[in-house]
């Protein structure tokens, strides 16, 4: 490989190479930035993070693949990086002000934060199982150790512990899916693997297991029922800002995967795999939101709703096999993905806004009388409700719509039924957030720090206006293909 | 044939016992020993298969240095036994259930569909496994992960220094 | 062009929508000004308004001599949807305008007999304010009636129908904090509405299969329910339907015109001050039905089936009021239950086909009726008088019986007014001879022109109408009796005075048009039958109308009606100064109660229909509706149903798995997708044991599953 | 050599242990050794399956492995240390105030 | 006419800049805030006149039709379609005039967060309009769904003692319904290409036997919303609690909502179905009318009283419906815009007593005639008019239904005869509020200082008063505005029956 080729292939990775490469910088230039100013860190990585947008957005539409097909960057990786980017930006500025409050101020937070966005990146990315590999251990490593950030609070370790160990079981399921994997097919590229298939000389039920524990290991990293235990633990334990970055970016960090593993290589054995990724969302959809109605806890609530949601976006892979939808498939499940973060980050925003150290403020009941006292905040936790639900005009529902289309497209009417059904469960206790908050009398303190209050507003209006003004962004979806063979 | 046959029995045979030892012992520190026991015949396997530089990267970094670290941490805690409350009964009789299941449906499987492992004997190329084919395809067409190792590394260094420096109050 | 020309052209046809208009300008004026006004101007605008109508009403009627046919005239569209065109539209014609003349002329003098004694009525029951709204219901009413009568369809016919029908429970309930209990009123008023609305229901129905039926045989596919139309399109109608039709009718009929079943709302009518009695609940509105069915003369001609039906309800009707009206005590009651009898004659008159006949009994007990009512108004009035004396008088007062509420109306409380009231009696005894039907008075020549007929159509009617006119003449002896003979049975009646001019002078135009009003139709002139001819025997079969004079029949029921008279003189008289000097305690309020005991309990009773419409319909149907409402809907139905199990299905699952669980997590607001769903994620929460093993064996156990579910594929 | 499936049965056998480690010690650190043996275990099969295909992907896969395993011990001792210092226990039966 | 100078846009849209303007005044501005919320909501009612002058009366066709494309949705169109027929343009009348109404009805009664409550009541009828209008199946979904969060707040915001548990309940409910609807719309989008209504009509290719599927999904979003029995259930609850004001754009418009869904769609879209379930449609609809009236007799409170009695006149309403002919279909709307002004009077006349006394118990009063003239009176008219008397508007419309339904080919005359009992119930409910709190001596204490309704209140009612005059006397004009149209929809029922379904 000539200096030359690396240079080309660097190209390729562009936007990754750069935020590598600017997180490495990070580190060492927090080093110089005194104790008390960590903010100026942050700004650092907010910079870096606009940097590799930038490019990332330059790049849309280009589609090439390098490093010898391990990477492949098409429309379908430049809008999760750009997703990515963006939930580092929001996490970013969530984080601002709450770690000075909840006194864990430390510029390596900045510097994870950054190095877990160069997983999701190189997650999506991937065009081989080494790389997905690669990719979920440096999307979770520094997760894990965000998680634990606030220690010594016994909460935030216990929360830490369980996300890793749980991580760990989980990748060995991955690892042996993979074995499983190249034991059938003699490969590890996604390509490659499924031209095996087309070729006739692959062990299909061997295949067919391997892809079944790495829908085990990636349905844990997106908390899909049964493999989301870990999830409501976690979210609770963890600091705010970090949980609000988790639930977009590391699922959609999963999805990525998901969707790249299964469109590209396994669409030969959706017959095998639909009914087990019919189920599992079918199960997560209900779990989630049933478990939810019984939260007194907001974090733990977003958390049951975080897994209801990917059991939403789950439905959007059940089709994938389907040639005539797998277009939409994927357009629908981005879709969904943004409009899920968008809710998502406002949402954490506000319980940011509201949290007080040692974990107060974050009982439902903390959230009454939130109307009278703080209209703005609560019209944006009411509208980031409503989008959870998916009334209109909000996100969540263009999202739901586009979902529910590609699913009865595909032919799973019945599935479609579950997500109306649970999303109809599911507006219970969101509107019992509202009902708190506007319908009780209390006296909730919030925090007024700008760039909490500007997520929060800024994501309430993005979720109505990108309703109302929607074409760039299903442009945008509709482009995210993935360069197929 | 029945000389490897009867070296894979015996090594196998091993393997699992250290495993089951692991699982089994009460104390940590036997577990951790277990393991390396494991680990070891592993790496013996590996030399079977015609993987050499994996073999001797298996008895360095794992039975060598990651056990080690293992053993390490057990001394410094001094936790190397549980205490004796035992929340959750339950979960051990029906773990083993669920295991043996596991077993059960693998054994099935491999049974059934055994003659898709059994591809004649292919001359195996010179070098197969060796240090050098290894270092080419790592700095060839594995040059990207294997980059991103180096930074995976650096995470976890970074990470576990901000999870044990101590706080300055 | 003259006057005489404008008439002969059937050019003053075209003032017909002002017999609507004038009453509704009426009532517009003292809506919006009579705040300002003083009764006496309120009373005048009433009047006129009423008067005028009456005006247009004469003309029209001069006109038709000209030009008998009649003419239609379409004024508005009112409803056009498809093969459906309503309009609003008037008939001009001899029947038309014979009840406006009635409704006009007896209205009016009703309206300034009201303008006396609501004077007085509005004071004595202390709310004076309510004499404008009297005279708006009032103005009201005589639009409505003029809308009924002038309509050219059936549901203009309706409109008037059932605003006729508003105007009686308004006015019925008009002293609506008065009657039993303060509510009595009300309830009255309430009771006339709803049970002819059950009447309304019948008619409604009957216009449905009319459009139904009649509607593809209309020109043009368009049907107008104009009665024209209906009467020529009706041959070719399958006689069954018309039957249907007719018999719903009917029982519109029955519930506008007071017969059985549902005459039950009218005695309580009486609720309402006496102009409001005579006017709606005697002379116009409940002639309505007797209207109605003469207007259908072309279909009930063509099933004799109905028709037969129609008289004897008519007949039975007649009799069966008329025994009740023995037993009362209250003056108006009496005279309720003869509306019912009389209103029973015209019905079977009606019924048989002698629609003149009906007609003609209409008119003349419009007369007599009314003028009976007002007289008893005045009558009440005057002892109202004299009660008001002893109030103030405290000699008189300690006199007074305290026991009880005074009732001014009850006629026990009366007796020998005939020297306090003296015009008052006489014109109250024109009436009531009138309506016991002694020649040569109005009531004699209609009621034997109905006899005559049922003699030689309908014997079985013919009968009971003959022992109905002798227990007519029979009450109205003894009410005459009671009222104005003998000793003053209570202080306020030896007090009571006779009522101011503006009240007895309509008494007296009234009681001459009962002394002259049979010669409208004297028997071989025949001026009411040649009159309406142009209207109802044009299509009628025409028979009976030809029938003269009867003799025989005549002979037989002055016979009756005399004696009658006289066993009224001979019980209350008699019999009745007998008993006053019987002991207290042994003494019976009526003679007749001690003659026949537990028949006149029954008939004092009007043989318990009420109650046991009561037990049978009204307690029912109120035990129903809390059934439905509290158990059904409330109980079953939403807090069960809705909020348990359609929103919590799962509630019964979750319960047989794991039991009863208390729930202190969630507070109580919100609970019915709730308890179900609650209760399920409150189990499933459970499993969220915070033991990372736990957690480990989900995971685990979801490898199995796929594993499992793989294997089962792959095979 | 032998059939490929003997090494990958013996490679099922020592994951189900490894995994069977994970559900029934409360020993984080047995935990997390169990976990390296279902890595292992994992890698037995990869290097077999190389053999079998004669490929070097899944060797070069098993070193990949190796490192990352090396990392995350490095994250999870730290954890384990860090926490036992909170909690001076490192029973995960113990770890446990979140739940619900 | 340009897209944002559109009557329609105009109508739809404008009371958000009455929102805008409100979202910059102080929360204790509370007069100004009103004034606002009054003069934006006028504004709205006057622009819809004009968009009256603008309708082709006896033209059956979608008129000011407004059809731009709004965003694709892969190889769907969305588009910004809008346009009114005579099936339509009543009812957008109707809600802009009931808005200004019930906003001046709340002048006095709301005094907590006045800010919030006009924001949600200008928001609500951008809803409700936009329903009304919306000719893409995506539209109207946004705007049906998006109805309900306004009415959710108000209700629960402002409403009674257990509003909480009635907001959510509505939102549940509704929400519940239209989940279905929208698996149907999307299947039509699938397997038809396109959301417009009008083509989706015009073309009537969707096979009957999937119609009976689809019907059946929008049905169950409409029927929930009428509501027909037995979906009523959250009906009782919503009004009981909801502020004046709420209940009547609930009963006036919401309900409407449901009933104009049959309409537009169900009958429009999916007439085989449509003929093949009219029995069972008209058979609820009966058991709701005599069910409905049934139950109101035995309320004791005056507003779930009436609240009750909407199940029963949205039962005359979907009779009519079902009757699928000329004279009920017209019926059927024109009741529509007969309970909204009846039934909106109603829940107006009743919260003036409540905002005076704080209850509504029916046993509280009495009497109250004597003191209360004016209120009795207007009460009485309107009561008259809710019970169907004749020369009122209910009549015409109950009359023209059940003749609908009596003569429907489609139906049982059975039905019919059955409903026309109703009316006799409807008067024993009716008269029996009216005589409980108006009849009858003036015997409580904290009823005789009650005072008689001021100007304002008069001027909140007397608009509907005069529809309800003009109605029952001249319907005429109404009938003309719808019939065109409704002869369309008939000629579609009638084509789809005479294709002959089995």
């Amino acid at each position: 490989m000539t200096v030359n080729d690396l240079l080309n292939n660097m190209n390729v990775i562009l936007p990754l190479a750069v935020l590598i490469a600017w997180s490495c910088m990070l580190l060492i230039v927090d080093l110089t930035i005194p104790k008390g100013h960590k903010g100026w860190t942050a700004v650092m990585a907010a910079i870096g993070l606009l940097l590799s947008l930038g490019i990332s957005i330059a790049r849309f539409g280009t589609a090439t693949t390098g490093f010898s097909g391990m990477v492949i960057s098409d429309g379908f990786s430049y809008f999760l990086n750009m997703l990515f980017l963006f939930s580092g930006l929001a996490a970013i500025a969530l984080a601002y002000d709450y770690l000075k409050r909840m006194g864990i101020e430390r510029g390596e937070y900045y510097v994870l934060l950054l190095f877990s966005i160069c997983g999701m990146m190189l997650m999506s990315l991937a065009n081989d199982l080494i790389v997905v590999f690669l990719a979920l251990e440096l999307l979770s490593i520094p997760l894990y150790v965000l998680a634990g950030f606030a220690r010594p609070r016994l909460e935030s370790e216990e929360a830490s512990l369980k996300y890793f160990l749980m991580g760990a079981f989980a990748g060995g399921f991955v690892v042996f899916g993979i074995a499983l994997i190249f034991g059938a097919t003699g490969t590890t590229n996604l390509t490659n693997i499924f031209a095996s298939i087309r070729s006739d000389t692959t062990n299909l039920p061997l295949l067919t297991l391997g892809a079944g524990l790495i829908l085990v290991g990636f349905g844990f990293k997106v908390a899909a029922v049964p493999f989301h235990m870990w999830t409501p633990d976690v979210y609770q334990g963890s600091p705010s800002a970090v949980t609000a970055f988790m639930s977009v970016g590391a699922k959609a960090g999963g999805f990525a995967a998901l969707l790249r593993i299964f469109v590209s290589a396994f669409p030969a054995l959706s017959t095998d795999l639909t009914m087990i990724i019919w189920t599992i969302s079918a199960l997560t959809m209900f779990l989630g939101n049933v478990v939810a109605i019984a939260q007194s806890n907001i974090k733990r609530l977003l958390a049951y709703s975080s897994i209801a949601h990917a059991g939403y976006i789950l439905m959007a892979l059940v089709p994938y096999g389907n040639t005539a939808v797998n277009k939409d498939t994927i357009s629908a499940a981005l879709f969904y993905l943004v409009a899920y973060a968008l809710t998502s980050f406002g949402a954490w925003a506000v319980v940011i806004a509201l949290e007080k150290a040692e974990g107060k403020g974050l009982e439902l009941n903390d959230y009454a009388g939130l109307a009278r006292k703080y209209p703005l905040l609560a019209a944006s936790m009411a509208v980031f409700m409503l989008s959870f639900i998916g009334v209109p005009p909000t996100i969540g529902f263009m999202g739901k719509f586009y979902l529910f289309r590609t699913v009865i497209e595909g032919g799973y009417l019945g599935l479609a039924l579950i997500g109306v059904f649970t999303s109809l469960i599911s507006a219970y206790y969101y509107l019992r957030i509202i009902v708190i908050m506007y319908m009780r009398e209390g006296e909730p303190e919030a925090r007024t720090e700008f760039w909490v209050q500007f997520t929060a507003a800024a994501m309430a209006i993005l979720v109505i206006v990108l309703t109302l003004a929607a074409q760039p962004l299903l442009n945008l979806a509709s482009k995210a293909l993935m360069l197929t063979f | 044939m029945t000389v490897q046959l009867l070296l894979f029995l015996i090594l196998a045979l091993v393997a699992i016992a250290s495993a089951l030892g692991m699982l089994i012992s009460r104390n940590a520190i036997y577990s951790a020993l277990f393991l390396v026991v494991n680990f070891a015949t592993v790496a013996v396997f590996f030399l079977l298969l015609d993987a050499p530089f994996i073999a001797v990267a298996q008895v360095s970094v794992y039975t060598g240095a990651i056990m080690v670290l293992f053993l390490f941490v057990i001394m410094l805690l001094g936790a190397e036994r549980a205490g004796p409350i035992q929340a959750i009964q339950w979960q051990r009789p029906l773990a083993i259930t669920l295991a043996i299941i596991l077993l059960l449906e693998a054994g099935y499987i491999i049974y059934t569909h055994r003659s898709l492992g059994t591809v004649v004997d292919k001359q195996i190329p010179l070098g197969f496994g060796s240090p050098a084919q290894v270092g080419t395809a790592l700095f060839s067409s594995y040059l990207l992960p294997f980059e991103i190792t180096s930074v995976l590394l650096l995470v976890a260094m970074i990470g576990a220094i901000v999870l044990t420096k101590g706080e300055k109050k | 062009m003259g006057l005489s020309d404008a008439l002969n052209a059937g050019r003053f046809f075209y003032l017909v929508p002002f017999v609507v208009f004038f009453p509704v300008i009426g009532l517009l004026i003292n809506i919006t000004f009579g705040k300002w006004f003083g009764e006496k101007i309120i009373g005048t605008v009433a009047c006129l308004a009423s008067g005028l109508a009456f005006v247009v009403a004469v003309l029209l009627g001069i006109a038709l001599t000209g030009q008998p046919q009649g003419m239609s005239l379409p004024y508005l569209n009112w409803i056009t949807i498809g093969s459906l065109q309503l309009d609003w539209a008037f008939r001009v014609d001899t029947l038309s305008v014979t009840m406006m003349l009635v409704v006009g002329g007896v209205g009016t003098l009703i309206h300034i007999y009201a303008v006396g004694y609501m004077h007085d009525d509005v004071r004595h029951n202390g709310d004076p304010g309510r004499f404008r709204r009297f005279f708006v219901y009032f103005n009201l009413f005589i639009a409505a009636m003029m809308i009924l009568v002038s309509a050219n369809n059936y549901m203009m016919l309706f409109i008037g129908w059932e605003g006729v029908g508003l105007c009686s429970y308004l006015l019925i309930s008009f002293w609506y904090e008065k009657g039993k209990d303060g509510i009595g009123n009300a309830l009255a008023g309430k009771k006339a509405f709803i049970v002819n609305r059950i009447g309304d229901f019948g008619f409604l129905i009957a216009a449905f299969l009319m459009f139904k039926y009649f509607q593809p045989l209309a020109p043009n596919g368009i049907f107008t329910f104009d009665f024209q139309t209906v009467a020529n399109l009706a041959p070719q109608v399958a006689p069954s339907v018309i039957v249907a039709i007719t018999l719903f009718m009917l029982l519109g009929v029955t519930g506008k015109s007071a017969q059985l079943p549902l005459y039950v709302w009218l005695p309580d009518a009486m609720a309402g001050p006496t102009p409001v009695s005579a006017l709606i609940h005697a002379a116009t509105m409940v002639t309505a039905g007797v209207y109605l069915i003469t207007r259908s003369h072309a279909l009930y001609s063509l099933v004799p089936v109905t028709q037969n039906w129609v008289a004897i309800v008519g007949g039975v009707t007649a009799l069966f009021a008329a025994t009740i009206a023995v037993a009362q005590f209250d003056i108006k009651k009496v005279l309720a239950y003869s509306t019912i009898s009389q209103l029973g004659f015209m019905v079977a008159a009606v019924g048989m086909g002698a629609y003149v006949a009906g007609m003609f009994q209409l008119v003349t007990h419009a007369f007599f009726k009314a003028l009976l009512f007002l007289s008893a108004g005045s009558v009440i009035q005057g002892v109202e008088r004299g009660e008001h004396e002893v109030e103030h008088d405290p000699s008189l007062r300690k006199r007074m019986k305290h026991e009880q509420h005074f009732d001014p109306q009850d006629m026990r409380n009366m007796g020998g007014l005939r020297h306090k009231m003296k015009t008052t009696f006489w014109v109250y005894v024109i009436g009531a001879l009138a309506l016991g039907g002694i020649v040569p008075l109005a009531g004699f020549w209609s009621k034997d022109e109905i006899l005559a007929e049922a003699s030689t159509l309908n014997p079985v009617v013919y009968w009971l109408l003959l022992i109905a006119a002798f227990f007519t003449a029979f009450y109205m002896g003894r009410q005459v009796f009671m009222v104005f003979f003998g000793e003053a049975r209570s202080e306020p009646a030896a007090h009571a005075k006779e009522s101011k001019a503006i009240i007895t002078i309509p008494l007296m135009i009234l009681a001459l048009l009962s002394l002259i009003g049979g010669f409208l139709n004297f028997p071989s002139f025949h001026t009411l039958t040649t009159w309406l001819d142009h209207t109802v025997l044009a299509l009628a079969s025409g028979e009976g109308e030809a029938v003269s004079f009867n003799f025989v029949v005549a002979i037989v029921s002055t016979v009756l009606a005399v004696g009658g008279i006289v066993l009224a003189w001979y019980l209350y008289m008699r019999r009745a100064g007998d008993m006053q000097k019987l002991p207290s305690n042994q003494r019976r309020d009526d003679p007749l109660r001690s003659i026949i005991g537990p028949v006149f309990t029954l008939l004092e009773n009007k043989y318990w229909v009420d109650e046991f419409y009561g037990y049978v319909i009204v307690k029912p149907y109120q035990w129903l509706s809390a059934f439905l409402a509290d158990k059904v809907d409330w109980v079953f139905w939403h807090d069960f149903f809705h909020d348990k199990i359609l929103a919590g299905s799962f509630n019964w699952v979750t319960r047989t798995l794991s039991g009863p669980i208390d729930l202190g997590v969630i507070d109580g607001f919100a609970n019915f997708l709730g308890d179900g769903f609650k209760e399920l994620a409150a189990q499933l929460r459970k499993i969220q044991s915070g033991f990372v093993r736990n957690y480990a064996l989900s995971i685990f156990l979801g490898v199995i599953f796929i594993i499992g579910y793989l294997i089962i594929r792959l095979r | 050599m032998l059939p490929v499936y003997y090494y990958v049965g013996l490679s099922v056998i020592l994951f189900t242990i490894g995994a069977l480690g994970v559900l029934i010690r409360r020993n984080a650190i047995v935990i997390f050794m169990s976990v390296e043996l279902m890595l292992n275990a994992a890698n037995l099969a990869f290097v077999a399956y190389a053999r079998y295909w004669q490929s070097m992907n899944g060797q070069i896969f098993v070193f990949f492995i190796m490192t990352v395993a090396a990392a995350e011990v490095a994250i999870g001792l730290a954890l384990i240390v860090t926490i036992f210092r909170t909690k001076a226990s490192i029973d995960v039966d113990q770890i446990s105030t979140l739940k619900g | 006419m340009n897209l944002v100078l559109h009557p329609l846009t105009l109508t739809v849209f404008l009371p958000l800049v009455g929102v805008l303007v409100i979202l910059f005044l102080k929360p204790e501005w509370k007069n100004p805030i009103r004034w606002v919320a009054l003069v934006a909501s006028t504004a709205t009612f006057a622009i819809s006149v004009v968009m009256l002058t603008y309708f082709q009366v006896g033209n059956p066709d979608m008129q000011m039709e407004i059809n731009v494309p709004w965003f694709q949705f892969a190889d769907w169109t969305i588009s910004y379609h809008l346009g009114v027929d005579g099936l339509s343009v009543l009812l957008v009348m109707l809600t802009t005039l009931l808005t200004p109404l019930s906003i001046l009805s709340t002048w006095t009664a709301i005094e907590d967060r006045v800010k919030e409550f006009m924001i949600f009541f200008l928001l609500l009828e951008v809803g409700m309009v936009g329903v009304f209008v919306s000719l893409d199946l995506f539209l109207f979904y946004i705007f049906w769904e998006f109805s309900l969060v306004p009415m959710y707040f108000i209700i629960g915001m402002w409403g009674g003692p257990r509003r909480m548990y009635a907001a959510l309940k509505f939102f549940l409910y509704t929400m519940a319904g239209s989940i279905l609807m929208l698996l149907a719309i999307l299947w039509l989008g699938i397997n038809q290409g396109t959301f417009s209504v009008t083509e989706l009509i015009d073309k009537g290719s969707i096979p009957a036997s999937i119609q009976f599927w689809l019907f059946l999904a929008f049905a169950a979003a409409f029927a929930i919303k009428v509501p027909m029995w037995p979906l009523h259930s959250w009906l009782p609850d919503a009004h009981v609690e909801a502020p004046t004001a709420g209940s009547v754009i609930l009963a006036g418009v919401l309900l409407k909502l449901g009933t104009y869904g049959f309409v537009r769609f169900n009958l429009s879209m999916f007439p085989n179905a449509a003929i093949k379930l009219a029995p069972w449609i008209a058979g609820l609809a009966v058991i709701g009318i005599l069910y409905g009236a049934a139950v109101s007799y035995a309320q004791k409170d005056a507003k779930k009283l009436v609240a009750y009695s909407s199940v029963s006149h949205l039962g005359f309403v979907m009779l009519g419906l079902f009757a699928l002919n000329a004279q009920g279909i017209e019926g059927g709307i024109l009741q529509m815009i007969n309970h909204g002004l009846s039934t909106g009077a109603l829940f107006l006349l009743v919260g003036m007593i409540y905002e005076r006394r704080h209850t509504r118990e029916m046993d509280a009063f009495g009497g109250l005639w004597k003191i209360m003239p004016i209120y009795g009176a207007l009460m009485l008219i309107v009561t008259l008019s809710s019970m169907g008397l004749p020369g009122l508007n209910g009549f015409v419309g109950e009359f023209t239904i059940l003749l609908g339904a009596f003569g429907s080919s489609y139906i049982s005359p059975w039905f019919a005869g059955l409903a026309a009992a109703g009316i006799i119930l409807a008067a024993i409910y009716l008269l029996f509020m009216f005589q409980k709190l108006f009849l009858g001596p003036l015997d409580k204490e904290e009823n005789k200082i009650l005072k008689d309704i001021n100007w304002r209140e008069i001027l909140t009612l007397v608009p509907l008063l005069i529809f309800i005059f003009w109605i029952g006397l001249y319907p005429k004009p109404f009938f003309t505005i719808m019939g065109p149209a409704v002869g369309k929809l008939v000629s579609i029922i009638s084509t789809a029956a005479g294709a002959g379904i089995p």
